[in-house]
């Protein structure tokens, strides 16, 4: 049997090009040209500096949220939540960023710390919930998004503002804008957020794999009973665990409210940067390298999606479609590694 | 008090229905252990098949349009939920991530088609949706028949007469036993000499079924259009009312009157004088804290189906 | 031919094993015919084969002299073959009745399932092999026992007549596997005939006419039980001899190590199952419990452990009171503890092997400092016990999932032993193993003793509390009801107080 | 935002994807692109409108989709600002932004690229080469008061709100305002959705409405109002005789009121975005571009209007009184409020 590392490289890569060629079909059976498809994709993604900044900048939230849902999916649990941590993460940084005065470097960990406590405490109360009445975090999680979407943008409406729908900016002391990230960009938003991904996950990998928080979470997702005998506190982990996902949903936040946006608005509807990140974290085998592949392919495909109505007139839900396509393919692995093994069987 | 029932329960219904129908078909795709997260994606095939269909045979069908669109949301729903069938069940793909998956594919492709077929983001509304009716006899009971079977859809009845019979089904027939062993102990349901395979695609395809007529009510009674935004989160609730409901049909309904019950009463709070005065957000938030409340208070803990979620893979422990 | 089953010359392969290398085993009509080999010799996938769940890489199936081709448990059932595997296969939710007629329910006209049809049925197929069941009780809420019935039941239902049992004791108690014994003498005598899995030589002995052995996925042949001993058996199966009387010193108690007084503990459902119960254990003996299963055993383990709260009472271990502490505290006072269900409790079993060798000491130097892993420290340690304890794993790396039982237990032996607890817990430490684990466990517990540590073995199996212990505790409803030596008592006196009888006058409790 | 629900006819759709007509356009031609919203430009609301605008225009001018002019339609808010940037490297003159959601992405894009000049629709921005369009929907909510206040035969009204935020509470101040200039005991039940799309809400707010004796509800909630319009359709249904009525809003809505041989639509309140787009792109023809300014659209500017379609419904006598009331704030004697404290004022003031 080849080795699995091999495997974990080949599977991804395997179903991204058969989506690929999937989504190809469906534009030649549509009547589009997959090649100018294709190319606006590519384009819209990364045809010049404006569009890489773009995509590095898409793509942070979707690290984190990505994040958020593996680590929480690593110790045996389903963060549907992530959405509403976002929220409240975004609110809480914006919050800080538009209250406080203080310099930059008390202001900005200050803000960027106040989202991932934010979204962490939003989780707290699934993970306390589950881990004291059982009570199934799914539910919860579902809820507490509706939950959050509608109080923050009571807050946003009477307390930041005399019913206004958006926010003002935060102050620049707050803000991970960078002018030269920017002018390299050619004015694109990105911005230092994405160092803060990359370091999230660092931590994600850091605990998961390096601590004894991570084995003992690990172990409470595996098997309750033989982690109570080995004298580990079942429920202190599964908080923990809801919370530690909290908190980086949360920082996904930071990075719309502090990065992108600098402020807040009202919103009708989710952002989706919660539901997404499912995706992302699937697709990234809930690994912390792995979201981070997933997150940028992710961000790729969504900021590139831009590009297609105008570039070939293909609707944007064909990267939809293709993503979807991607992840499935992913999750049927085995039949991917199969035809793998039978292909190498035949070879020899 | 009547009024305010008179007022609530109607309206609870129809908003519920949708959601008991979908919920429906979580519990048996869970049942047979096959976890479901794709029943948003469900409803919105529901949904847009419903809407194209009538949209394109009304003229031809005349009254029968809408019961034929859900019919056919209902088969066309069921064929597409075959593909989490196989991946989840044939390739042992991670259930969550196909859901996932189902989601994202069936919103890309209705949104997808619509734009290929009508140029736009949106169809248009629909001439021949459902109509709320007054059932014969029954709505003039008094009290009883003004609150239950005045301006109702038949629909909302359809839904609840559909989880009686799942329950009978699931509870009193050989199949629905063999449904519920192959989602406790797939491998026992297999020295049994049930084919594990074969009921859990039969339980995925019913949930399709069910999703898909969920959508389909839930446009024909509601939303009389298709875009992008007709289906937001029903799905998710739907699978919110699986748990809730601890697996059970008749659970599962009950959790989605519940959510169309506690959504009628937040809207209908700002005409009750005890909370006129509460603030907005709060009635807006109510439905959602209720149901962790109540979920926290006196449901508790449920537990899903023992096996549900994992991949059979016959001869492996 | 007389036979009713032939297997010939049956290979199946596993990725990077071959479990069955061309092995025979031909059954005749009306015999009870032992199948013995070590753990993991590949006695299940034989069965499994012959049960249609594996399909085997060469060799052929005769039934009646018949050559079948089984491709599924179907098949097995239309050629009336019935199984019960060694890991129960009952749906737990599911009431007795709905378990047995699962697959084959009968029906009425209306399509419901006609429950009445199926409890008659069932009564009838009970009553005449004396199998006793609850038809309606659930899986969940009945002795192990019971569903041992439920599973023969099963197979009764379907008209099976080859059974084939699974290792089917290694879970009872005593007195259920008598039952058994009685329930397989019936069953021959209407005509069936079975294929009995057991490590227990004893049990061969008793009820088989004939025993095919198997090493390491080889046949080594068959033998006629009425011209062999169990001496030559276990020779056969090991390939070496092997010793059933471990030897052991006299003990020589030291101080007291763990003292119980009056313990109240309730079970799950909130009933009273230790009984204001009082032991003394010292430094340097084994104490055997020796009980009827249900008597409150595993509570007061849970109570010990720290894993179940006490109602009242105290725990004392090294004069310390550690009653209702948490499992961490009790673990870091001294206790070791091998679980009774070493899956539930013993192993992550996904975690690897190293990493289930630190499940008690992680959090400790040198396996980590300032909460960061030292994964180096820790399959170190790993690959000391997996040498010392003789456990079988391709690495330390492995999954525990993918060891076999016996070497798991041996593992958790291992951990637990190593840490050198003053008290050591083993809960039936040798259940489903073969007789060479077996010999090799009961030494280590008496290496443990002789190093004065104190040890509480609790085991449902007579004889290795006669062989092991120094001192026997009977327990019996929630009491410690005798103490006695076991030079000084016999299974029959032992079985007697573990009944209830011999009780003070006046109990209530007494003998029904 | 608040778009309408759908209906037919729609103008949109049928040439996205011949963006290959040679016009040959002559070299010294302005350019024009718009970014949409979340409603797209299909959203038979102002997004489509807008675009309209900007087609009529183009097809005036001798210009093609991608020739001359063209849209961005972003799928998320995380869409606005690439697009823009996008248009801006595509070297148009001139960029609109529709809703006020694109209000600080217009802001800062205006910054970034002094070279271009943008709009905005529905919000206000500052910066000298940024145009900001409003419109006034309280003078047309103010007229839709007017007519339902002459409609209703219970005298309670119902207005559903889709997000409380100040533009639509100009709908609802101008709305109560209306109303209640024409009889002040008229009751008025407002409620908001909290958001645009939620048909389900929207039609248990209208069953709630109409079972409490509303006879005619404003909504200014987007597809939430597709609840509404199916709630009045199907009482309709039931019950041909019952005298109930919703008024539209941004585009005339009276496809979707059709019910049999009724129409359950009274009027719209028709926000003419196309007409705004036009102006604005001859102000910049003729090198009169107004920026850092803000222009308001109202009914003298043909800004706002109130469709009479519904011809059966919406009778002489109501559009005479609609009339009546029109000239009174065309003329200056009726200032109408955009907030709830000018109501409160207003209110007082009658
Ligand atoms: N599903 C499987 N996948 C891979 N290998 C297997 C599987 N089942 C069994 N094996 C291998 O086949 C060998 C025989 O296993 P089997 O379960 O038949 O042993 P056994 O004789 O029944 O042991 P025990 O006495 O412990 O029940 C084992 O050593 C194991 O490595
Ligand atoms: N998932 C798996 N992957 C690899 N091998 C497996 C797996 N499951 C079982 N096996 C193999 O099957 C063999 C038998 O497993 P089994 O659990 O029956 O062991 P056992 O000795 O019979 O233990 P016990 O009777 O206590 O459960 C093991 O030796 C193991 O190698
Ligand atoms: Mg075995
Ligand atoms: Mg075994």
């Amino acid at each position: 049997m080849p080795s699995n590392r091999l495997f974990t490289l080949l599977v991804p890569v395997v179903s991204v090009v058969m989506g690929l060629i999937a989504g190809a079909i469906i534009m030649h059976i549509s009547g589009f040209n997959p090649i100018d498809g294709y190319s606006a994709l590519w384009t819209g993604a990364f045809g010049d500096a404006y569009t890489i900044g773009e995509t590095i900048r898409r793509s942070a939230p979707y690290i984190l949220t990505g994040l958020s849902i593996a680590f929480a999916f690593r110790t045996g649990l389903f963060n549907i939540g992530a959405e509403g941590q976002v929220l409240v993460g975004w609110l809480a940084a914006v919050w800080v960023g538009l209250t406080i005065d203080a310099p930059m470097y008390i202001h900005l960990p200050l803000a960027i710390l106040a989202a991932a406590v934010a979204g962490g405490l939003w989780a707290f109360v699934p993970g306390i919930l589950k881990a004291k009445l059982g009570v199934h975090e799914v539910i919860v999680t579902i809820m507490m998004n509706y939950i959050a979407l509608f109080t923050t943008n009571e807050i946003i409406r009477k307390v930041l503002t005399s019913g206004q729908t958006t926010t003002d900016t935060i102050a620049g002391s707050a803000s991970l804008a960078s002018e030269w990230m920017q002018s390299i960009t050619f004015y694109s938003r990105v911005h230092y957020g994405i160092l803060i991904a990359l370091f999230a996950a660092a931590i994600m990998w850091f605990i998961i794999q390096r601590t004894t928080i991570g084995y003992e979470l690990k172990s409470v997702g595996f098997n309750q009973h033989a982690s109570r005998y080995a004298g580990m506190n079942v429920s202190k982990n599964i908080i923990l665990s809801m919370v530690i996902a909290g908190m980086f949903a949360g920082l996904a936040g930071a990075m719309e409210g502090l990065g992108t946006y600098g402020n807040m608005s009202v919103t009708a509807g989710f952002s989706n940067l919660g539901f997404d990140g499912i995706a992302v974290a699937l697709l990234g085998a809930n690994t912390a390298i792995g979201v981070v592949f997933a997150a940028f392919l992710f961000g790729a495909l969504k900021e590139g999606a831009g590009e297609m109505p105008t570039g070939a007139g293909i609707p944007t839900e064909l990267v939809d479609i293709i993503i979807a396509l991607i992840i499935f393919f992913v999750a049927s692995s085995y039949i991917i590694r199969w035809v793998i093994v039978r292909f190498k069987k035949e070879g020899k | 008090m009547i009024e305010i029932l008179q007022s609530v329960i109607p309206t609870a219904l129809f908003y519920s229905a949708p959601l008991i129908l979908t919920a429906l078909g979580g519990v048996f795709s869970e049942r047979s252990g096959v976890v479901n997260i794709g029943l948003e994606g469900l409803m919105v095939m529901g949904a847009f098949l419903g809407i194209v269909f009538n949209l394109t045979f009304s003229d031809v069908l005349g009254a029968w349009t809408p019961w034929i669109s859900i019919l056919v949301a209902m088969v066309v729903s069921a064929i597409f939920s075959i593909i989490h069938a196989v991946a989840s069940v044939s390739f042992h793909a991670s259930q969550v991530v196909s859901g996932v998956a189902i989601n994202m594919l069936a919103l890309g492709i209705g949104v997808y088609l619509t734009k290929q077929w009508y140029g736009k983001g949106q169809t248009d509304m629909v001439d021949q949706p459902f109509y709320t009716t007054n059932i014969p006899l029954l709505s003039d009971i008094p009290v009883l028949g003004s609150i239950f079977f005045q301006g109702i859809y038949i629909t909302s009845y359809l839904a609840i007469i559909l989880a009686f019979v799942a329950w009978f089904v699931l509870y009193k027939t050989p199949f629905g036993l063999r449904l519920r062993a192959v989602g406790e102990h797939p491998m026992a349901a297999d020295t049994n000499g049930i084919n594990v395979s074969r009921m859990r695609y039969i339980a995925v395809i019913l949930s399709g079924a069910l999703g898909g007529l969920g959508g389909s009510v839930f446009a024909l009674t509601i939303a009389s259009n298709f875009s992008h935004s007709t289906i937001v989160g029903q799905g998710f609730m739907a699978l919110a009312a699986v748990i809730f409901g601890k697996w059970h049909p008749l659970g599962a309904m009950g959790a989605a009157l519940f959510f169309g019950f506690a959504q009628s009463l937040s809207v209908i709070g700002s005409s009750i004088p005890l909370l006129q005065d509460v603030p907005q957000v709060f009635l807006l938030i109510a439905p959602y804290v209720l149901t962790i409340l109540a979920l926290a208070g006196f449901i508790g803990r449920a537990d899903a189906p023992r096996a549900n979620g994992e991949p059979y893979i016959k001869g492996s422990r | 031919m007389e036979y009713v089953i032939e297997m010939l010359n049956i290979r199946k392969e596993f990725p990077g094993i071959v479990a069955n290398d061309n092995i025979t085993i031909q059954l005749k009509q009306g015999e009870i015919h032992a199948l013995l080999g070590e753990n993991g010799a590949g006695k299940s996938t034989l069965m499994n084969v012959l049960f249609g769940l594996y399909q085997p890489e060469q060799g052929e199936i005769r039934v009646k002299g018949k050559k079948v081709n089984i491709t599924n448990p179907n098949i097995a059932n239309d050629l009336g073959i019935g199984m019960v595997h060694q890991h129960f296969m009952l749906v737990e939710p599911f009431t007795v009745t709905q378990n047995i007629v699962l697959g084959s329910e009968p029906t009425k006209k209306t399509g419901v399932i006609n429950v009445e049809k199926a409890r008659k049925d069932i009564q009838e197929i009970s009553d005449r092999y004396g199998l006793k069941v609850d038809p309606d009780a659930k899986i969940s809420d009945i002795s192990v026992g019971m569903q041992q019935r439920v599973e023969i039941l099963k197979t009764l239902y379907r008209g099976a007549e080859v059974l084939i049992f699974d290792e089917p004791t290694a879970v009872l108690t005593p007195q259920e596997i008598n039952e058994l014994m009685e329930i397989m003498r019936s069953l021959i005598k209407e005509g069936k005939s079975i294929i009995l899995i057991t490590h227990k030589l004893k049990e061969i002995m008793e009820v088989c006419d004939r025993c095919t052995v198997i090493r390491k996925g080889k046949g080594i042949g068959t033998v006629n039980v009425a011209e062999t001993n169990t001496n030559e058996l276990a020779s056969l199966m090991v390939g070496r001899e092997v010793h059933f009387k471990t030897e052991k010193k006299q003990a020589e108690p030291k101080e007291t190590v763990l003292t119980i007084e009056n313990l109240v503990v309730k079970d799950a459902r909130k009933v009273d199952l230790v009984k204001g119960l009082n032991l003394e254990l010292r430094a340097g003996e084994i104490v055997g419990i020796a009980g009827v299963d249900g008597n409150g055993q595993s509570e007061l383990i849970e109570a010990i452990t720290g894993l179940r709260s006490a109602v009242s009472g105290k725990i004392k271990l090294n004069n310390k009171n550690i009653t209702n502490k948490s499992p961490r505290k009790v673990t870091e006072s001294g206790v070791g503890h091998i679980p009774q269900d070493r899956h539930r409790f013993g192993l992550v079993l996904d975690y690897s092997i190293g990493e289930n060798i630190v499940l008690q000491t992680y959090y400790k130097k040198p396996y980590s400092k300032a909460k960061v892993l030292n994964y180096k420290a820790i399959y170190d340690q790993a690959q000391k016990i997996i040498k010392e304890y003789d456990v079988r794993t391709p690495s330390v790396y492995t999954k525990a999932r993918a060891l076999s039982g016996g070497n798991q237990q041996k593992a958790i032996i291992g951990r637990e032993v190593d840490r050198s607890p003053d008290l050591l817990i083993a809960a039936q430490p040798t259940r489903g193993l073969d007789v060479g684990a077996i010999e090799f466990i009961h030494k280590k517990l008496i290496e443990e003793r002789d190093k004065g540590k104190a040890i509480l073995l609790i085991s449902f199996e007579l004889d290795e509390i006669m062989n092991v212990s120094d001192r026997i505790a009977v327990m019996f409803d929630g009491k410690i009801v005798a103490d006695v030596k076991p030079e000084e008592t016999s299974e029959q006196e032992l079985g007697l107080l573990m009944a209830g009888s011999q009780v003070k006058e006046g109990d209530p409790n007494a003998i029904q | 935002a608040c778009g309408g629900g759908s209906s037919e006819g729609d103008t949109a759709g049928s040439d996205d994807n011949n963006d290959n007509a040679d016009n040959a356009a002559s070299d010294e031609d302005y350019s024009i692109a718009m970014v949409t919203d979340q409603g797209g430009v299909d959203d038979k609301s102002f997004n489509q409108s807008a675009w309209e605008g900007i087609q009529a225009w183009g097809e005036e001018n001798d210009l093609s989709k991608g020739n001359g002019f063209d849209y961005a339609q972003s799928a998320s808010q995380a869409d606005f600002m690439p697009n823009i940037t996008r248009l801006v490297r595509d070297e148009y003159n001139l960029i609109f932004g529709t809703g006020f959601l694109l209000k600080e992405d217009i802001q800062k894009a205006a910054e970034q690229f002094p070279d271009t000049y943008f709009a905005i629709v529905d919000d206000i921005v500052e910066a000298p080469n940024a145009l900001s369009v409003t419109f006034k929907e309280h003078e047309g909510s103010f007229l839709a008061g007017v007519a339902a206040a002459n409609k209703t035969k219970t005298n309670k009204l119902g207005f559903v709100g889709g997000i409380d935020s100040p533009l639509i509470t100009k709908f609802e101040a101008g709305f109560i305002a209306g109303a209640k200039s024409v009889n002040p005991d008229i009751e008025i039940d407002v409620q908001y959705a909290e958001t645009f799309d939620d048909a389900a809400k929207g039609k248990l707010i209208a069953s709630n409405m109409y079972s409490n004796g509303v006879d005619v509800i404003y909504h200014a909630s987007g597809g939430t109002g597709n609840g509404v319009f199916n709630q009045a359709k199907d009482i309709k249904q039931n019950d041909a005789d019952r005298e109930i009525w919703v008024i539209g809003v941004d585009a005339d809505q009276h496809e979707e009121g059709k019910i049999g041989d009724h129409n359950v639509t009274l009027t719209s309140m028709v926000k003419r975005v196309d007409v705004a787009v036009q102006d604005v792109a001859k102000m910049l023809q003729a090198g009169e571009f107004p920026g850092g300014e803000h222009l308001e659209f109202g009914i003298e500017e043909d800004g706002i209007s109130i469709a009479d379609t519904n011809t059966d419904a919406f009778t002489e006598d109501i559009k005479n009184a609609v009339n009546e009331w029109q000239e009174k704030i065309l003329n200056g004697d009726v200032e109408t409020p955009q907030t709830r404290e000018e109501l409160e004022s207003f209110l007082e003031a009658l």
